[in-house]
């Protein structure tokens, strides 16, 4: 318990000097890894804890960013209650999207809200006067230095990730995560347990969504500009359930160990190989699912030693039919 | 003794053509232990989901715990009126520890006990009552056929429920297995719950029900003490056998 | 006709048989007996070829059918039928039994087997046009025996005949099977949870305790064992 | 101009059918959802395009070759690859075919590049007028090859012993490995035959639509539509759920600007699933 503590006060160290230390485009990076962090442990709360395959969660991601683009340019909003509204506007998504789809299993609900996340990207594609549809919109950008700028979005990222992780943590010990482990395992059966299913259902989700909601606020705010493609991209969740194999399904500190190992190959590949970029990210997400889809922690806590991750690969690679 | 505790009129489920429940009329007495016996597919477990409300709803008919009608409630708040049963097919939570398992039925059931480490104080002693104490700690993927069952009895005891609803608690247990479930099933009976099995285990059912209640293709057939239903014409002819009918009747 | 020697098998790291060790000659019916969980269908599993030992082996017809696949096996007469049928249930009855004969290539001889299993279980011809996810327990079962039946084999493995039958229809069963095992060339192994069906019908019987042979012998002395009667009859 | 629109929508109907039957058949039989059906399809079309520029064959003529080809990709993509998570989590599944499919979008654009490509046949300017209706020639073939495609496949499904084993394991794995099916190749077979269905369906397409990497994407957001239309593992229902979407698309062009008829086509896909899960015309499932 004791090592843990300094484990993570360590850590916690080491990333809020990386403002300090690194340059901007290490900065911006860090950030960009981070904000990825947060979504794919966001994603983790109703996927991974309540085990809802939310493939259209970019909904909220992209409601947050332009509820905070429009409030901005059109409104004359400041950010703060900007965001506040976005995160609002996410959480009554989340609860009336949930009131409808959420009744919806496996390949259905994965189906259903992607089709949600379609239809209100192509609403807000044709919104054209308050949006400026599909050609985008442009946000008051943030006034400052740029080692200002940077510091600013890197610690507001870093706090949100330290919020969510700080939820997660406290979930995955009390009543509301015995009840989405419960419906996880086995609906009916939590069901007759007296877990008001619906309800938490919901709740899992509105979690998720005020996250993700938020970090679009603030995506939108720090590129100062959107458009529909991005910000509903459907490939952003692929790669959150990506990083959420990689560490570990229903775990607290999974996603963000598989955001940093995925992000940086990507980063890597990005600046190497442009033109093979996809089909590499391609490749990493069927070779992950084939060697590790119990995440690359399980390979490593499974077994002692080093002979032990070789025979668990190799198991992974068994057929399993 | 012979308040009506559960009832059903005309309760019937139909799937397209197929009558899966068909026109039961049914009463649980509280206090006692009702069996239910039938052939596979003959609606038992089907009628033990309509009473949960756990699969689509009944066709027709109504359903009443204490006196109010709970055919169109969900699944929770039936268990939060004290209502709570066990799976044929046993489904612990993967993933959590036997302890943990259980602690799930104190935390959503009657009591709605907040804290998840009251919860699991709670539930040890129930974990004692159906022998699982050396085990409360052990995930439950590792724990045999025979534990799985008592746990899942357990799971549904830390509910507190008055009215217990027991799918074939008893199926693939050894006779010295089925004996010790047995003899808790009596001990529950005993505390003032309520008691419905389903089993076909036949010398388990006769041994603790003290009414047997037989479905056959969906429909009630017979209504009656042990003695009773071990001499019924119709239930001979359906379901048991001159075979088994002699065989037993010897025994006995 | 099966040797099985020195078996040690499980599911991934959970170890079921150990050493185990039985002998089935030719045109017998042999029971498996114990309670649950001692491995009886994980041995039925893999004689079948559904589950690869960890070491050990088996003989068929002298024949070491270890390593082969399940299609394999069944297209060498080793059939099983399954605890709790399994059979399909959005196609039709006769499309059932048809999928018994699927590694047949005899395609004359796959129509005669149909009729023939149509006169043994009459109940199934009345409804071969029907889904067989309509069908009752009893039927269902007997459709699951019919199937196994179509694939003409040598050795019929039967998991669980009688589980949640009403005992009228296990009747039924027990006759019919008597009927094929007197007329046909077959060697049946089987286990069953009612230990008095099981060696009814049997004449030979393997208790198997902990995933290894406890006892065996024949029928009429395991049923006067007062220790079997205890254990696994509750008498 | 109305009554046009609904003789084209009839018209393309037909291939949207292709193309739902391919994906309802994987998901229904595997319970896998091929986010990767519109690359197959992608791919059809261009091996077309292909055919046609190398050595001027007839699209239509392509048809059994782009059959033979993506049979051959997809049993072994599910034989070596896809066998191995099949039993995984809708997201695993899931996660996995979209990988598939930028990774084939990526491997199109290095050998097509990014181009729009596009075949001019001799005869696609016929056409049969009927009153004030034209039938062009080339989307009449195109609707007969579809109804062809569709009949067969149907007739494979419910009288061919592999067809009959097809369904058998769908409905139940472990009876299926019971009377001695090797599951993982008949797995790998269904996958073949929905990626052959693709592969047809793409040389339909190439002689009206433009070729791009692009393609995929939208293809398979229609392979949705269609499946959940006329519910999982029906031959008639995605027959049926194909022309809907036909006519919703050809039909709604009078109504409304294109723009609003993705959005209608996903919130009709939304709604279908959570009221009518079973498809429009399916039955509700036997427990």
């Amino acid at each position: 318990m004791k090592r843990k503590i300094i484990i993570l006060g360590l850590l916690l160290l080491l990333f809020v000097s990386v403002p300090f230390a690194l340059s901007g485009f290490w900065v911006r990076l860090i950030t960009y890894i981070l904000m990825f962090s947060i979504l794919a442990s966001a994603l983790n709360i109703i996927s991974g804890f309540t085990g809802y395959a939310a493939f259209g969660n970019m909904v909220f991601f992209g409601l947050g960013a332009y509820t905070t683009a429009v409030l901005m340019s059109k409104g004359g909003f400041s950010f703060f209650p900007a965001l506040l509204l976005s995160a609002a506007v996410a959480v009554v998504t989340a609860v009336l999207l949930g009131m409808l789809l959420l009744r919806l299993k496996g390949h259905y609900f994965a189906l259903g809200t992607l089709g949600a996340a379609e239809a209100v990207k192509h609403i807000i594609e044709n919104l054209t006067e308050l949006t400026e549809g599909g050609q985008g919109i442009t946000v008051p950008p943030l006034r400052g230095s740029p080692a200002v700028v940077n510091g600013f979005f890197y610690f507001f990222m870093l706090l949100l990730l330290i919020a969510i992780l700080v939820v997660a943590w406290r979930i995955s010990k009390n009543r509301l995560g015995y009840a989405f482990k419960a419906i996880r395992a086995n609906e009916q059966a939590a069901g007759v347990m007296g877990i008001n299913t619906t309800r938490y259902k919901i709740i899992a989700w509105s979690l998720s969504a005020v996250f993700t909601g938020i970090t679009g606020s603030v995506y939108a705010y720090w590129f100062s500009y959107i458009d529909p493609p991005t910000v509903f991209d459907v490939m952003w969740v692929v790669k959150m359930f990506v990083m959420i194999l990689i560490g570990g399904a229903g775990t607290v500190f999974g996603p963000v160990i598989g955001a940093f190992i995925l992000e940086t190959i990507s980063e890597l590949v990005w600046s190497r190989f442009i033109n093979l970029h996809l089909g590499i990210l391609g490749m990493i997400i069927i070779m992950v699912v084939m060697f590790m889809p119990n995440g690359l922690i399980s390979l490593v806590t499974t077994g002692r030693g080093f002979r032990d991750i070789i025979k668990n690969l190799r198991r992974s690679t068994e057929s399993r039919l | 003794m012979s308040e009506i505790i559960l009832e059903g009129r005309g309760v019937t489920r139909t799937f397209g053509d197929l009558q899966a429940v068909w026109e039961v009329d049914f009463q649980v007495k509280r206090g006692e232990i009702l069996g239910f016996i039938g052939p596979n597919g003959a609606g038992k477990t089907t009628l033990l989901h309509m009473i949960n409300n756990t699969r689509p709803p009944l066709t027709r008919g109504e359903i009443f715990f204490k006196g109010q009608r709970i055919d169109h409630l969900k699944p929770y708040q039936i268990a939060e009126l004290g209502v709570s049963r066990t799976f044929q097919i046993v489904k612990p939570f993967p993933g959590m520890t036997a302890l943990e398992n259980v602690s799930i039925g104190a935390l959503f059931g009657k009591d709605k006990i907040r804290n998840a480490h009251w919860a699991r104080e709670k539930t040890r002693s129930i974990l004692a009552k159906v022998n699982l104490s050396q085990r409360e700690n052990v995930p439950v993927e590792n724990l045999n056929i025979s534990e799985i069952k008592r746990l899942e009895l357990a799971r549904a005891l830390a509910m507190d429920p008055e009215l217990l609803l027991l799918d074939e608690v008893m199926a693939g247990l050894n006779p010295a297995e089925i004996e010790l479930i047995m003899e808790l099933i009596i001990q529950l009976n005993r505390e003032g719950r309520t008691i419905v099995v389903i089993e076909h285990v036949m010398k388990a059912i006769m041994g603790i029900s003290q009414r047997i209640m037989v479905m056959h293709h969906g429909e009630k057939i017979a209504v009656g003490t042990p003695e009773e239903i071990r001499n019924d014409e119709s239930v001979i002819s359906a379901y048991l056998g001159e075979r088994y009918a002699k065989m037993r009747g010897s025994d006995a | 006709m099966l040797k099985v020697e020195s078996l040690n098998a499980g599911y991934g790291d959970v170890q079921i048989l150990w050493n185990l060790s039985i002998d089935i000659e030719p045109g017998s019916i042999t029971a498996l007996i114990g309670s649950n969980g001692v491995g009886k269908t994980t041995l039925l599993r893999t004689i079948a070829g559904a589950i690869k030992p960890y070491s050990g082996s088996i003989f068929y017809k002298e024949e070491n059918i270890t390593r082969l696949s399940q299609p394999n096996r069944a297209g060498m007469g080793i059939m099983m039928v399954p605890e709790g049928r399994q059979l399909y249930s959005g196609l039709t009855v006769e499309d059932n039994l048809m999928m018994g004969a699927y590694t047949r290539r005899d395609k004359k001889k796959i129509k005669e087997d149909l009729e023939w299993v149509y006169t043994i279980l009459p109940r199934l011809k009345e409804r071969r046009k029907q889904l067989a996810g309509t069908l009752s327990g009893g039927e269902a079962q007997m459709c699951a025996v019919a199937r196994g039946l179509m694939a003409a084999p040598k050795l019929l493995l039967l998991d669980e005949l009688s589980l949640g039958l009403a005992p009228v229809i296990v009747d039924d069963l027990i006759k019919v099977l008597k009927g094929i095992h007197e007329s046909q060339d077959i060697t049946i192994l089987l286990v069953d949870q009612d230990v008095q069906i099981a060696l009814e019908l049997a004449s030979r019987g393997y208790v198997i305790v902990h995933g290894s042979v406890e006892m065996s012998g024949e029928s009429e002395k395991l049923l006067k064992n007062p220790d079997i009667r205890k254990a696994y009859m509750g008498i | 101009m109305l009554l046009q629109s609904i003789v084209n929508g009839i018209l393309f109907g037909a291939v949207y059918a292709t193309i739902g039957i391919g994906f309802s058949l994987v998901w229904g039989v595997m319970n896998i959802i091929n986010v990767a059906h519109g690359s197959f399809i992608m791919i059809g079309a261009y091996l077309s395009y292909t055919f046609y520029i190398a050595f001027g064959l007839d699209p239509f003529l392509s048809i059994p070759l782009n059959m033979a080809i993506l049979f051959a990709m997809g049993y072994l993509i599910q034989k070596f690859v896809l066998n191995r998570v099949v039993r995984g989590s809708v997201f695993i599944t899931l996660t996995f075919t979209f990988g598939l499919q930028i990774l084939i979008a990526n491997i199109c654009l290095l050998i097509w590049s990014a181009d729009y490509h596009s075949i001019k046949l001799s005869y696609s300017g016929a056409g049969i007028t009927i009153g004030s209706i034209v039938i062009p020639l080339v989307r009449l073939g195109i609707f007969i090859a579809a109804l062809v495609l569709t009949g067969l496949f149907y007739l494979f499904m419910r009288r061919t012993k592999i067809g009959i084993a097809i369904n058998a394991t769908a409905l139940n794995f472990e009876g299926a490995k019971t009377v001695g099916i090797d599951v993982g190749n008949i797995y790998a077979i269904t996958f073949g035959v929905s990626a052959a269905l693709a592969g047809a369906a793409g040389a339909l397409i190439s002689p009206i639509m433009s070729v791009n990497p692009f393609l995929g994407g939208p293809l398979v957001g229609k392979a949705f539509v269609i499946a959940i239309l006329g519910g999982l593992g029906s031959t008639i229902g995605a027959l049926a759920g194909g022309m809907v979407l036909g006519l919703v698309e050809t039909v709604g062009t009078v109504f409304m600007p294109s723009s609003f008829q993705e959005l209608i086509g996903f919130l009709v896909l939304v709604l279908v699933l959570v009221f009518r899960p079973q498809g429009l015309l399916g039955k509700k499932f036997y427990e």
